[in-house]
């Protein structure tokens, strides 16, 4: 009976979940609500994937009214993939939560934790979902506000100021993504994506939809992060409670770079973009400038949070790498990028929380001597650790083959040479980490504590992402289908553009 | 001449916006801040109703003897983001006094831990 | 008949209001200030919202005229007084005060 | 009509004047009278918008006018009360 | 004289936002902040964007004002002075308007009726939603039913921002009753109070009701019936507020609002319409739209009415913490 | 001696995988009961041994052996197919994985180690996937386990665990890891977007359309990229990883590590280039001077080392110089003598490590300069020592000279004078910096009062190790006179033999 209604439900479960959480007033009933509810739009998305692969494009009109004149959801491979991913993910952190937040957020405040996670998947379900320009902006704003309140709850003062700064320059993102809209808006009549790409097909060289573009390129870059618009990210998760960093760096930034995936390739076609624009020189060069400072960064960090936080930033400039290298593969490979990386941030933020939750610190000292305290926290941090490296066999060696494919496709070697140095940082910043684990002696930071494994609802979640890092590292079939699939769809009409010339 | 007449409306919201933006980024102080944020969103709000405005038009409430009407779809689109705006508003204000009372100040120079960043 | 009544009523309106404006500027301390402003805006409360509602074919439209005119009769001179008394309360003095007593600070 | 535009550019210099007060006042009490001034002319200018353009029916956004012109009185008088302590008057111009 | 009076408006806007920038007095400029939105509303209103106007002013020059202003209570009202960093944000804002400008060089005309913006979607719903949804207000009738999911999402907004009020500030307790607060030494104004706020509650079940017709809805409603309350508060002291509507009931209630609007769109797909389908609500369709426009309004109302209260009360119970101390 | 012949064939590929991983499991099982830990490290080693002589024998006689184990990308899977090159690897790693064991057994009893268990179970699982890269069907598979190896020695390099160790250990997984992510990773990328496989291919895989600078350079980044082969200036690792004890230097320098290097440069000469076509790249030449260069400057840095650990690994960086300029040469017959000299240079020197550890374990030394006199109080161990150090430098009888031989041939052969006289000189070099250890040892005298030399003074390593000593110079000896088996094999791999060319 609902079948059709499938790609509608990842949006209004959560945010119907959301005023119940308040209602029942229990933290564990809400825990356990937002738990399932994820849950179900987890198994929901994954269905709706496994029909995008089937069946194309899923459109789903809200209302009644047909596009454009209503809103329109609008479900591809991609979306559908790291729709997936989001819920996925923030079911494990769900299940992660509990016990973390016990020790991190205020009692009072559980309920409240809740209910602004489950408003955060909304907003990020309902970015992903849209297929109208204005609609996006709204979600965008959902899923902003309910992180700003989750980053400052965590327990360390500092979380408000980052708190207020990813207020600040998240607002700034979000407004000039509404300036570029209001352009695009005023060319062209319509608000739907399709029909957007339709109307602007007929200007070429217009000056107000290059401004569009230019200001809706950097409000999607404020908020996923891109280097240099970057600030607000380390201390925002550096600071949040570690569920929510967890769940923030593998999902929010992801849903950001999909969104520029969207304008770019979706609305304005990437031969505007990057023919008429030129945008693709600038996007590698910010990418390449990310990868490099902010792995450097990383490396020399003393606070773990810190360090995976400029870690995510070098992995976005991945991402971005991907897209500005204008192929299928290369989208392919910035795709896959998002939804293996979300795997790995996830698994290693856990793992962190969990250290966090035994020794009461996230300083490198305290991670001494934990491979032996802490075998399986520390076993999946270093696997996670190495497939952020993208050592073979595990999901980030795929998207970096891939990664450098395309590359290498463009006979840019220089570039490939330079996701592969990338790389070597990624070895130092996480080789200190495990240096410190494995092969030195308890600090005075956990010396004489007594400090056990992680909880079982902590481990569990934390060691489905590390082998779903391992399962995709090896078995690539679904990853790569979707990835291509998708890929495919959003360059066809760049493809058809080479094609005619 | 008719190319200023014509676009002198926008020139002007450009130049709001820009004050806003200015405050936003400028500004020491974080009460500031969110007041020039109110500024910049407000006048780009103003951008989108001058995009609905038809010359001639009225209002866009059905009333006998009137034929045109201005275009209500950016009004329904601000109506939101005004929403969004004071949401945004609320949460940054609390946050400031949160920040006041952790910090004991809201000068963004006097945090005694400031960040190592960019 | 009604339009010219009406246009008499919107003009001396507008007269008073732009003679309050003056006012907040003209007047010596602010005890006075707060006088003209109130005063005037009453009057071309009045005088103006009546000049409407002789416009108006006396239906709804006349209705919420009456009701903002209640409206402002209420706060407007509400809103002054608890001004005036919030300044008086904060220290603030006339200008004969202050020429009499010159060792008190405002403060 | 000649009248009611008139009166409609009496109304606004008023405003004008009344900001201009707001803007550069000797202490922050006059500058909440400029500010109240501001917004119960507003209020009336709306009202006679709405017969300049022939659409009286938007009376309802001069009521709300009014009402947050009053509201926001209110609360300046009332947290005015809280930072008066903070600081003495004002003294820039 | 349209012309005129926009030009104007956009001189004193632009004044004052350029006073805003150089005062460091901080009540100053929220206060040139509430006269910022004011005239931004009155330029609405001359662009005949009423509903915007309406909630404009109710917004920002209200409730935004009111959450400034009690802030400053908490923080001190002076802006000190910083000496560093002028040059580069001069230079990133004079970059970003040169790009603004460069964007508006082929901007269709201010005005013109021929824009694609009028060509294209609006002509539907200029001319068949009286018809399709059975209310003579366009605005509503896009943002209750053709673009209703965008309202679903703007609810959310509300209800989050509530959400992130109370986790940071949390709600006052209940019971601080005995503590004589609120402006009590201006008798008149507590008289007047009593008499106009009866005025305004009713003032916002019409604007509630009578969205369908003139500007207004349940977003407008909403505020104004908080303002109602947030005068009450003002005059008579939080506790005295806090016994009239209590906070936790307030909570229930904006949780309660989205749901009645969540709610509405589900009933749609049970009886095996889309999402926010109304036109299965009832026989007629346009009926039926009728009725679900009513009922989401209703869920519009509720939240925003909840959530601006529980996000003013946060705040004064704030305020009201540091009076005591 | 092909007691698994029952065995499906390709499932005895799984197996030589497998063994060792079973083997380092059950190690771990028995952490708290040496004798039984050492004797299941010692059983995986003999049937593991076993295995390859089974998969030696299906070589012979000719049958295929291929399995794939999943697909990572389309058209690319981790898949192993033997092939003589990969048998004649897997067969001197097995081999020496038993003696390395019984020789570890007395070397750390006898230096009272602690981690042993931890030890024995990074041995195995980098022999474990030493057999993986010897049977690995394409560049993918190969490079996998060649990072695996790269990471399951590092545990055995920082060993001692002190700060030393853990600098040693920082150098040689930053130079390694280094290498072949940026170069050899690049590389691999390279061959796969233009040539659309990596599978090892007889006669390589690049066809006539390839643009010639592309070709010319992959393949200087396949010779710096594989780190392990330590061209120079790349091979600040194999000294660096001295610190370690040393079993795992043996190990490192004669049969996992260095060779998983060579053996990783030939194949990818010989599959993915092709022999043939080599002398047709720019760059062949270019990479075939930094190899002969590298051979004489290591030599040189050699002599200068007083520490016979850090002499040793400067040797080995320069012989294995020898096995890539064999394979750059370009000629049929000198990788033949490169891949000979896998083998050879194996067994000699691993019994020179062998000896410093033993010497290590009975006196305490380290340095050369305090080893004089020392063939009076462990003979049997110096003697060992001289008869690997002529293999090594390559005089008859022993083994290491047919590698040479066929090397200095193929120099001929392939035209190039140059590298003749430069092998012969490095030989010079290797006579000047080896040889002094077992003459002083034998022929000087201690200065000082040190009394004259007797029996009772005899003062050997442990009994386990000096059966392993003798064993590696028996086969040092044995090499020489029965090279026929090896030889065969090598004359399998395509295009490669050791019969000169035009007179078969």
């Amino acid at each position: 009976m609902f079948a059709q209604h499938l790609p509608v439900l990842p949006i209004i479960l959560p945010l119907m979940a959301a005023p119940l959480c308040i209602l029942l007033g229990r933290s564990h009933l809400a825990w356990l609500l937002a738990t399932l509810v994820s849950a179900l739009s987890f198994v929901i998305s994954v269905d709706v994937l496994l029909t995008t692969l089937e069946q194309g494009v899923l459109s789903y009109a809200i209302g009644g009214w047909q596009p454009p004149w209503g809103i329109e959801i609008r479900i591809d491979t991609a979306s559908a993939m790291i729709l997936s991913a989001v819920t996925g993910i923030s079911t494990l952190v769900l299940v992660y939560a509990k016990e973390s937040i016990a020790k991190e957020v205020d009692p009072s405040q559980h309920t409240l934790f809740y209910t602004a996670h489950l408003l955060c998947l909304t907003g990020l379900s309902g970015i992903l979902s849209t297929g109208d320009a204005f609609n996006l902006f709204v979600f965008l704003e959902i899923s902003s506000l309910a992180t700003y309140t989750l980053v400052s709850l965590g327990s360390d003062k500092r979380c408000l100021t980052a708190a207020f700064r990813y207020l600040v320059m998240g607002t700034i993102g979000a407004t000039f993504i509404l300036i570029g809209v209001g352009m695009l808006y005023m060319k062209t009549g319509t608000l739907n994506m399709i029909d957007l790409a339709d109307r602007i097909a007929e200007f070429n060289g217009n000056r107000t939809l290059k401004t569009g573009l230019a200001f809706i390129l950097v409000g999607v870059s404020i908020k996923l992060a891109l280097f240099p618009l970057h600030m607000w990210l380390p201390p925002a998760y550096t600071h949040a409670p570690s569920a929510v960093s967890a769940f923030l760096a593998s999902t929010a930034t992801k849903v950001a770079v999909y969104v520029m995936v969207r304008f770019i390739f979706t609305i304005y076609g990437a031969e505007f973009v990057f023919h008429t624009m030129s945008m693709d020189i600038l996007l590698l060069a910010l990418a390449i400038v990310a990868i490099f400072k902010c792995s450097f960064m990383a490396t020399v960090q003393s606070n773990v949070k810190t360090v995976l936080a400029y870690s995510s930033v070098a992995q976005i400039g991945y991402m971005i790498l991907g897209i500005s290298l204008v192929s299928s593969v290369g989208l392919m490979a910035g795709l896959l990028h998002i939804f293996n990386h979300a795997l790995m941030k996830g698994a290693l933020f856990m793992a962190v929380g969990a250290v966090l939750l035994r020794t009461g610190s996230v300083d490198i000292k305290a991670f001494q001597g934990l491979g032996k305290q802490m075998p399986l926290t520390m076993a999946a941090f270093t696997i996670a650790g190495l497939s952020i490296i993208g050592v073979p066999l595990t999901a980030g060696f795929v998207s970096k083959w891939y990664l450098v494919t395309a590359a290498l496709e463009q006979q840019q070697w220089v570039i490939a040479m330079l996701v592969l140095l990338g790389s070597l940082l990624a070895i130092i910043y996480i080789g200190r980490i495990l240096e410190a684990a494995y092969f030195k002696e308890p600090s005075e930071l956990t010396a004489g504590k007594d400090i056990k494994e992680a909880p079982m609802l902590m481990l569990v979640p934390m060691w489905v992402l590390v082998i779903a890092n391992i399962y995709f590292g090896i078995d690539t079939s679904l990853t790569l289908s979707a990835a291509d699939t998708a890929a495919q769809l959003l360059t066809q009409s760049m493809t058809e553009i080479e094609a005619a010339q | 001449m008719s190319f200023i007449v014509d676009h002198y409306n926008y020139w002007i919201v450009v130049l709001l916006m820009m004050m806003g933006f200015y405050v936003v980024i400028a500004a020491n102080n974080l009460v500031k801040k969110i007041v020039g944020l109110n500024i910049f969103q407000t006048s780009v709000f103003m951008m989108y109703i001058s995009i609905g405005k038809v010359n001639g038009g009225s209002a866009p409430i059905a009333a006998e003897g009137i034929t045109t009407y201005s275009n209500p779809l950016p009004h329904v689109l601000i109506l939101t983001a005004i929403v969004v705006g004071v949401a945004t508003t609320a949460v940054g204000l609390a946050l400031v006094v949160r920040i006041k009372r952790a910090y004991g100040t809201v000068e963004e120079n006097e945090f005694e831990d400031k960040e190592d960043l960019i | 008949m009604i339009e010219i009544i009406s246009s008499v009523f919107l003009i001396v309106g507008a007269f008073f209001s732009l003679t309050g404006a003056v006012g907040i500027f003209k007047f010596p301390d602010f005890f006075t200030r707060v006088h003209a402003a109130s005063v005037t805006d009453s009057i071309s409360t009045i005088l103006i919202i009546f000049g409407l509602i002789l416009r108006t074919d006396f239906d709804l439209v006349a209705v919420k005229l009456l009701f903002i005119l209640i409206f402002m009769l209420l706060t407007s001179p509400t809103a002054s007084h608890a001004l005036a008394k919030s300044a008086r309360h904060g220290g603030l003095l006339t200008l004969a005060e202050t020429r009499s007593d010159k060792k008190v600070g405002d403060d | 009509m000649l009248v009611l535009s008139a009166t409609c550019i009496a109304i606004l210099s008023v405003m004008a004047l009344a900001l201009a007060r707001a803007l550069k006042a000797d202490t922050v009490y006059d500058r909440i009278l400029g500010v109240n001034m501001f917004g119960t002319k507003t209020a009336l200018f709306i009202a006679l918008m709405g017969f300049l353009s022939g659409r009286p029916d938007f009376l309802d956004i001069a009521i709300v006018y009014a009402l947050i012109n009053f509201l926001g009185m209110i609360a300046v008088l009332r947290f005015f009360e809280y930072t008066a302590g903070d600081e003495n008057q004002e003294q820039e111009k | 004289m349209a012309e005129i009076i926009d030009l104007v408006l956009l001189g004193m806007l632009a004044i004052t936002a350029f006073n805003i920038i150089f005062i460091k007095d901080l009540f100053t400029v929220v206060m040139l902040f509430g006269i910022y939105s004011f005239l931004s509303a009155l330029i609405f209103v001359n662009l005949d964007a009423v509903d915007v106007a309406f909630t404009e002013a109710a917004v920002g020059a209200g409730i935004s004002t009111v959450l400034m202003l009690g802030t400053l209570a908490l923080t001190g009202r002076k802006e000190k002075a910083s000496s560093h960093k002028t040059i580069l944000p001069l230079l990133v804002v004079c970059v970003t308007g040169a790009a603004l400008i460069y964007g508006t060089l082929d901007m269709p005309l201010f005005g013109d009726p021929d824009n694609p913006a009028h060509q294209h979607v609006a002509p539907r719903y200029i001319e068949d939603s009286p018809q399709e949804i059975g209310i003579p207000n366009m605005v509503t009738s896009v943002l209750a039913s053709y673009r209703a999911f965008d309202t679903l999402g703007e609810t959310a907004v509300v209800f989050a921002a509530a959400i992130g009020v109370l986790s940071l500030l949390g709600l006052p307790k209940r019971d601080r009753a005995t503590i004589q607060s609120g402006l009590k030494s201006h008798l008149v104004l507590r008289v007047v109070a009593k008499m106009i706020i009866p005025l305004i509650v009713l003032f916002a079940l019409y604007v509630q009701f009578h969205g369908d017709y003139g500007p207004g809805g349940g977003f407008q409603a909403g505020v104004i019936a908080a303002a109602a309350l947030i005068l009450y508060a003002l005059v008579f002291g939080l506790p005295m507020a806090t016994h009239v509507v209590p906070p936790r009931v307030l909570k229930a209630l904006a949780a309660l609002g989205v749901l009645i609007y969540a709610g509405t769109g589900v009933v749609s797909l049970f009886l095996s319409a889309n999402f926010l389908d109304y036109s299965v609500l009832a026989e007629d369709p346009v009926a039926g739209q009728h009725i679900g426009i009513i009922a989401i309004e209703l869920g519009v109302g509720i939240t925003v009415f909840a959530a601006m209260l529980c996000i003013f009360y946060a705040f004064a119970g704030q305020t009201e913490r540091k009076n005591i101390q | 001696m092909n007691i698994w012949s029952t065995l499906d064939p390709a499932q005895l590929i799984n197996l030589t995988i497998v063994v060792p991983l079973i083997g380092a499991a059950f190690i771990a099982l028995f952490s708290q009961q040496p004798n039984l830990r050492e004797g299941v490290s010692i059983i995986t080693a003999v049937v593991l041994f076993t295995l390859v002589l089974a998969v030696t024998d299906n070589t012979f006689s000719k049958l295929s052996m291929e399995t794939t184990w999943v697909a990572l990308f389309p058209g690319l899977e981790i898949a192993y197919s033997v092939e003589p090159l990969g048998v004649l690897f897997a067969l001197v790693a097995s081999f020496l994985w038993i003696i390395t064991t019984i020789y570890s057994i007395g070397y750390m009893r006898g230096h009272n180690e602690e981690n042993q268990t931890r030890f024995f179970f990074c041995f195995a699982l980098s022999i474990s996937t030493v057999m993986a890269i010897c049977f690995s069907a394409n560049l993918l598979t190969l490079f996998i386990f060649y990072e695996l190896l790269t990471l399951s020695t590092y545990p055995l390099v920082t060993h001692a665990g002190t700060k030393e160790a853990k600098h040693g250990g920082r150098v040689y997984l930053g130079v390694l890891l280094s290498t072949s992510i940026v170069l050899f990773l690049l590389a691999i990328l390279g061959t796969w977007v233009s040539a659309g496989t990596l599978n090892f291919t007889p006669g390589g895989v690049f066809t006539q359309a390839h643009s010639d600078s592309l070709v010319a350079l992959l393949l200087v980044l396949f010779c710096y990229g594989i780190g392990k082969a330590a061209l120079m200036p790349f091979h600040r690792w194999l000294p660096a990883a001295m610190v370690a004890p040393t079993p795992a230097s043996s190990l490192l320098h004669a049969v996992a590590v260095v060779k998983a290097g060579v053996f990783s440069i030939l194949k990818v000469v010989i599959y993915i280039f092709g022999i043939d076509n080599l002398s047709d790249i720019a760059t062949t030449d270019v990479m075939l001077y930094i190899g002969t260069a590298t051979v004489l400057l290591s030599s040189c840095v050699a002599m200068t080392k007083d520490s016979l650990k850090a002499r040793l690994a400067y040797s080995t960086v320069s012989q294995l110089s020898y096995i890539v300029v064999g394979a750059l040469l370009a000629s049929s017959v000198a990788a033949a003598g490169a891949s000979l000299h896998i083998a050879t240079h194996a067994v000699g020197k691993i019994t020179l490590f062998f000896c410093a550890g033993a010497i290590m374990v009975a006196a305490h030394k380290k340095n050369i300069s305090e080893m004089v006199g020392l063939g009076r109080k462990m003979p049997i161990t110096m003697i060992a020592f001289a008869i690997a150090a002529l293999s090594i430098i390559g005089l008859p009888p022993m083994a290491g000279t047919w590698s040479k031989w066929y090397l200095m041939v193929g120099a001929v052969e392939a035209d190039k004078m140059i590298i003749v006289v430069v092998l012969t000189i490095s030989s010079l070099l290797n006579v000047a910096y080896l040889l002094p250890i077992p003459i002083k040892a034998f022929f000087n005298t201690p200065s000082g009062d040190q009394p004259a030399w007797s029996w009772s003074e005899t003062k050997e390593a442990p009994l386990p190790s000096l059966i392993a000593i003798v064993v590696t110079t028996t086969a040092c000896l044995w090499l020489f006179f029965y090279p026929q088996p090896l030889i065969d094999l090598i004359n399998l791999i395509p295009d490669v033999s050791t019969e000169l060319k035009g007179r078969p």
